[in-house]
């Protein structure tokens, strides 16, 4: 009777069941789950919220400080932020247990200090990413600490020096 | 009489185990592990922790469903106690009482599910009419046959089939749950129920299951023969077995459609009574 | 009376933990989340070992599967559903849709997620008991079953809010 | 371009009725023609066995100042597309209708008029995607709204009314809300109402907003469906690589079909399990996901997640494929051609499988021809029509496999493609395998002009999906997303007539759409009119 095959492949098949949270789940090497973000590594370039397609990664800047936010609640796993972090601060790691009775609980965030521009004091980028690109090539302090806009400023009023047009 | 009472008293309390039996079965089937044995009476204490949500129809809904719970008790009783001495030796108040108590389990499942202002409810409860129209003749005639202890061992053997597919049939599985079928009806009559009156209704289910494997189970012990207090006893442990054989069957067939199910219940069941009819006549 | 104090729901959670009776909500998901919570009743996950079984009614659940960003055509019938479920309301709020209103959380057809239909059943008289927020795009069905565990206290809540500052280098 | 000579014969019986060549790339002709002239265009091409793929609004008034419709036609015995791009001017937006031609315009019509505000002359038009409560005179596809704007929202009356269950779109076993209005007499239905797109969620106006780039497209592509999402980047990415002219190495041609053909698995895995639990046979559907689960496991071991794979980059994948993943590969789908075999036997022996698939949800090979019917659906009905043949795409050119054919048009046929479908799909992914070339998975540098057109096509689980795009600046212009579902749920009014509705989940499922949307079937009396009481003829 092949009705009663399934009968068959039942007892030959037992049981599949893994017992998870008592077993360990059905992972394979490749998952990708939560991002998590290294503040020692992180300079708050903000490559990866250009790159996230669902918004779950922001840099809001606010007063002194920006604020790198992940939020899981959001995201889509796709561990682009991971590819394009030129500090290589993101690690894509394999965690899937995140539910949490809190939206808070889902944020994590990572905090920078701006530099500020040393003629108008306008915050230019953050301290970390200051650090960084100084470290890779040195440049006159009178550069980086000017933001671009009082740069372009500065650039203009002193080809028109050079032009001769003096002061107005 | 005391140990009837004792047993019935014992199956209905096992029945909710028998039931979390059968969704442990059905899981090994489907090669996973299942609910824990006592699921079904988890769920049933769980329902009546809820609040009382009275549906439309309430106040009738409620004392329909205690009529029903309390007729399938009261035929489950009347089982228990032809177990004692063997359905062949079953008077004609007790078939009779039995008959009726079933047919009133049926209608009464049936107003209950037209009391509730819910279409995909009053669909369910129409198939469930066309359901009982098409078992509960069978199910009369088998069992008085084989109450009246009369005819030759082949037309017993023939009433004891019927009788098997009939009461499979009022035990309300697969293929025969086109009342409560999800997909179409969204569980059908119970729709509109939470809490303790769900509650009930999962009884009911559970209790009509029993009254379905212990008739099974009480004719087949007639057949062997058996009398008195092993009798009894056999009853109370065929009623699994047979509860089982119903999983087993439930689990490997699908849901009938309405027109098919009843016409394959009848060409079945005409068919079996024809020959038993004929072995009647026959003298077999 | 409107709330639901803890104690209730401290029982309403002892009552329910051997059995979980699950409706499942879609409120515009793309499926992905909704075939998980399907994949979680088939052998390999077999969430009826936890007494959980999906049911076909509101009125019978315990607990709702909500997945889905709220779309606006959809929101009438998830308020209307929800309302209809019995009280303690629990919902699992699923995958980044319900949580955050996933990848379309902005535009013009969606509410983003479940906060702002919350604000929404508030506005209508319908009370939220208890909300547990499971990530993931889809959330696999491992995840469907810790939320579920952590709703009824069973586990404990990994995720923590941090707030770092980036080091001094 | 198969051949020149079909091109001229295309070209010529259109420029009889007006229309002329405005453009031709790769296998697609665009053809400009005049609103009134659209009906007679789109009659020639009918007559040349072209079927409807879909049509698209477009504002146009950046570039031209005016808006467009475009209907794309598939002339798939030349492997051609037509396409008619019709003008029309801002101040006067309308054009005439091709639905008394062509039926299978009606929803795409309806979408134009509901998201652009284009006017169809010569039908029936009434609201089709936007909420009730949505406002008149705003039109989300004209650049001027903004993606993220949310006109003022009123609660519908479904609030307030009557106790009873939520006669809302749920459905305990299916989990996707549409919404099927049932006229039934007794247990028979007699018509049936739609009212679905309660899952439109702006995609393609997203994906032209400034929130998204080219880049981060795919992975929203990805979210139309979840069930063949790989389906809807893939397309998005064919689509944007052909428009500019992008060559994308051969292994990532490969790699995107083996895991186009895991994806038909799972999906067709899933929906038998569908179709057994709606027949009531549960064993049969977790036999068949249990089976399924491998296919999930694959899938994140190739990919990186069980659904929504997030591998496809314009150019080419992320992820390459070593020799472990291909023993595993191999593996699995050796294991899964044994255990499916058994599966299947075991099923189909299911007496109430048989009896209640064969002969209901019968739509004819005419009614299907006239629907513009794709995929299982199609096969089904006896059509012969699969894009991986008729518009070779990827490396489908590179194997050999058959396309399961039934003529009988019920839901035991379309059960029965899928099943052979699953066949074809383990010998095609051991024939990529085996023939899987070297070399690197993408291209990281190329360059999208703007203003270009393109059509790109795949043969989803479902059916041919098609995307339609126009190229923009930094992001696409217009990206239009045709499913395979929008094209088969039109059919479901053909199949419904005269089914029991015991039957009627398992026909709407049986088009697959889109993880059978089979939600809460709303039952109407058609003779009462009412939603409260059934006819039932006793004993039928």
């Amino acid at each position: 009777m092949s009705v009663a095959k399934i009968l068959e492949i039942a007892l030959r098949t037992g049981r599949v069941t893994r017992r998870y949270p008592y077993e360990p789940p059905l992972l394979t090497p490749e998952f990708r789950g939560a991002v998590k973000i290294d503040p020692s590594k992180c300079w708050g370039c903000g490559a990866c919220v250009k790159v996230c397609p669902p918004n779950a990664l922001t840099l809001k800047p606010a007063g002194k400080e920006a604020t790198l936010e992940y939020f899981v609640g959001r995201c889509v796993f796709c561990g682009m932020c991971a590819e394009v972090c030129p500090a290589k601060a993101i690690e894509v790691t394999k965690e899937f247990e995140l539910s949490a009775t809190s939206l808070e609980d889902l944020k994590s965030r990572v905090i920078h200090r701006l530099a500020r521009c040393s003629i108008c004091g306008a915050p230019i980028w953050t301290e970390a990413e200051l650090r960084t690109v100084v470290k890779s090539s040195p440049i006159a302090e009178e550069y980086y600490l000017v933001c671009p806009k009082c740069r372009k400023e500065r650039f203009a009023k002193a080809a028109m020096l050079r032009l001769g047009a003096g002061s107005e | 009489m005391l140990y009837s009472v004792a047993a019935a008293v014992l199956s209905l309390a096992l029945a909710p185990v028998y039931d979390g039996l059968e969704r442990k079965i059905r899981a090994a089937i489907h090669t996973r592990i299942g609910p824990p044995i006592l699921q079904t009476w988890y769920d049933i204490l769980k329902l009546f922790t809820k609040e009382i949500v009275v549906p439309v129809g309430g106040a009738w809904y409620t004392l329909v469903t205690a009529l029903e719970l309390l007729a399938l008790i009261a035929s489950s009783a009347i089982l228990y106690h032809i177990s004692s001495y063997g359905l062949g030796h079953a008077t004609l108040l007790e078939s009779v009482a039995f008959i009726v108590l079933t047919s009133v389990v049926a209608t009464l499942a049936i107003v209950r599910a037209v009391s509730q202002n819910n279409v995909f409810s009053v669909v369910g409860g129409f198939r469930e009419f066309s359901l009982m129209l098409s078992a509960e003749p069978f199910l009369a005639v088998s069992f008085l046959l084989l109450a009246s202890g009369a005819g030759s061992l082949a037309s017993k053997s023939i009433a004891t089939a019927v009788l098997a597919v009939s009461s499979y049939v009022i035990s309300g599985r697969v293929p025969y749950d086109i009342a409560e079928a999800e997909p179409e009806l969204a569980s059908g009559v119970n729709i509109e129920l939470a809490g303790p009156l769900l509650g009930l209704a999962t009884i009911s289910s559970v209790l009509k299951k029993l009254v379905s494997a212990t008739l099974t189970a009480l004719a087949l012990i007639s057949f062997v023969g058996l009398s008195g207090l092993s009798s009894l006893t056999a009853v109370v442990i065929a009623t699994p077995v047979v509860w089982l054989v119903h999983t087993v069957v439930s689990t490997i067939l699908g849901r009938s459609r309405v027109d098919l199910a009843i016409r394959f219940l009848y060409v079945l069941l005409f068919f079996l009574s024809s020959a038993l009819v004929l072995s009647f006549g026959l003298g077999l | 009376m409107l709330e639901v104090s803890s104690v209730n729901i401290a029982k309403a959670l002892r009552a329910i933990k051997k059995s979980v009776w699950v409706y499942h909500l879609n409120s515009g998901s793309c499926n992905a989340c909704d075939i998980e919570v399907l994949d979680a009743l088939t052998p390999y996950f077999d969430v009826e070992r936890f007494g959980i079984k999906l049911v076909g009614s509101p009125r019978h659940a315990d607990v709702i599967l909500f997945t889905g960003p709220v779309t606006r055509e959809s929101l009438p019938k998830v308020v209307k559903t929800i309302k209809a479920m019995p009280r303690p309301r629990l919902i699992l709020v699923l995958g980044s849709c319900g949580i955050g209103g996933g990848i379309w959380w902005d535009t013009y057809s969606t509410l983003g997620g479940f906060k702002k239909l919350e604000e929404i059943l508030r506005e209508n008289g319908v009370e939220v008991d208890r909300v547990v927020y499971v990530p993931g795009c889809p959330v696999r069905p491992e995840a469907i079953i810790y939320g579920m565990l952590l709703l009824l206290g069973l586990v404990e809540q990994k995720s923590k809010r941090v707030e770092v500052v980036a080091s001094e280098g | 371009m198969k051949s020149d000579s079909s091109l001229s014969t295309i070209v010529k019986a259109l420029e009889e009725v007006g229309a002329f060549v405005e453009e031709v790339r790769d296998s697609e002709v665009y053809f400009r023609v005049t609103r009134e002239n659209v009906r007679a265009a789109a009659r020639a091409l009918y007559s040349l066995g072209a079927y409807l793929k879909t049509c698209a609004g477009v504002d146009e008034r950046e570039l031209s100042g005016l808006f467009a419709v475009y209907y794309i036609f598939g002339l798939d015995d030349h492997g051609v597309d037509a396409v008619l791009r019709v003008l029309v001017p801002q101040d006067d937006p309308w054009t005439v209708s091709v639905v008394p031609d062509v039926p299978a315009a009606d929803w795409c019509e309806l979408e134009v008029r509901d998201l652009l505000g284009i006017d169809f002359r010569g039908r029936l038009t009434k609201r089709l995607v936007l909420p009730e409560d949505w406002p008149e005179g705003v039109y989300p596809l004209r650049k001027e709204f903004k993606y993220d704007e949310k006109p003022p929202r009123v609660l519908r009356e479904e609030l307030s009314e009557e106790v009873g269950i939520p006669v809302g779109p749920y459905h305990p076993a299916l989990h996707e809300p549409e919404y099927f209005e049932l006229y039934v007499e007794g247990e028979r239905v007699v018509d049936v109402a739609y009212r679905g797109f309660h899952v439109h969620r702006g995609i393609e106006k997203l994906a032209e907003s400034q929130r998204f780039t080219y880049k981060q497209v795919p992975f929203l592509a990805e979210r139309i469906c979840g069930i063949c999402g790989f389906v809807h980047s893939s397309c998005y990415v064919m689509a944007v690589e052909k428009a500019a002219g992008i060559v994308v190495p051969e292994r990532a041609e490969f790699i995107r079909s083996i895991v186009l053909e895991v994806e038909r698995l799972h999906s067709h895995l899933l929906w038998l399990g569908v179709a057994a639990h709606l027949l009531g046979y549960d064993a049969g559907f977790m036999h068949a996901w249990r089976i399924r689960e491998q296919v999930m496991v694959l899938a994140e071991y190739l990919t990186g997640s069980r659904k929504t794979y997030g591998i496809n980059l314009i150019g080419g994948v992320r992820k390459d494929i070593n020799t472990e993943k291909i023993d595993k590969v191999l593996k699995t789908i050796t294991d899964l051609r044994k255990e499916f075999t058994e599966l299947v036997k075991a099923m189909l022996a299911v007496p109430q499988i048989k009896s209640r698939a064969s002969g209901t949800g019968v739509l004819t090979k005419a009614e299907a021809r006239a629907l513009s019917v794709v995929g299982p659906v199609a096969r089904a009905s006896g059509l012969y029509r699969d894009v991986r043949k008729d518009y070779p795409y990827l490396a489908y050119k590179r194997v050999s496999f058959k396309v399961p054919l039934y003529t009988e048009g019920d839901n035991l046929a379309r059960l029965l493609v899928r099943v052979d479908e699953v066949f074809e799909s383990i010998e095609i992914i051991k024939q990529l395998i085996d023939m899987l070339p070297g070399g690197s998975v993408v291209v990281e540098e190329y360059d999208i002009p703007s203003g270009r057109r393109a059509v790109a096509a795949i043969e989803a689980p479902r059916g041919e999906d098609v995307h339609f795009i126009i190229t923009g600046v930094g992001r696409p212009y217009r990206w239009r997303v045709r499913a395979p579902t929008y094209q088969n749920i039109p059919a479901l009014r053909a199949m419904l007539r005269g089914t029991p509705l015991a039957d009627a989940p398992l026909t709407i499922a049986s088009i697959d759409p889109c993880f059978s949307c089979t939600d809460r079937v709303t039952v109407l009396d058609v003779r009462s009119g009412r939603k409260s009481f059934i006819r039932l003829k006793q004993g039928v």
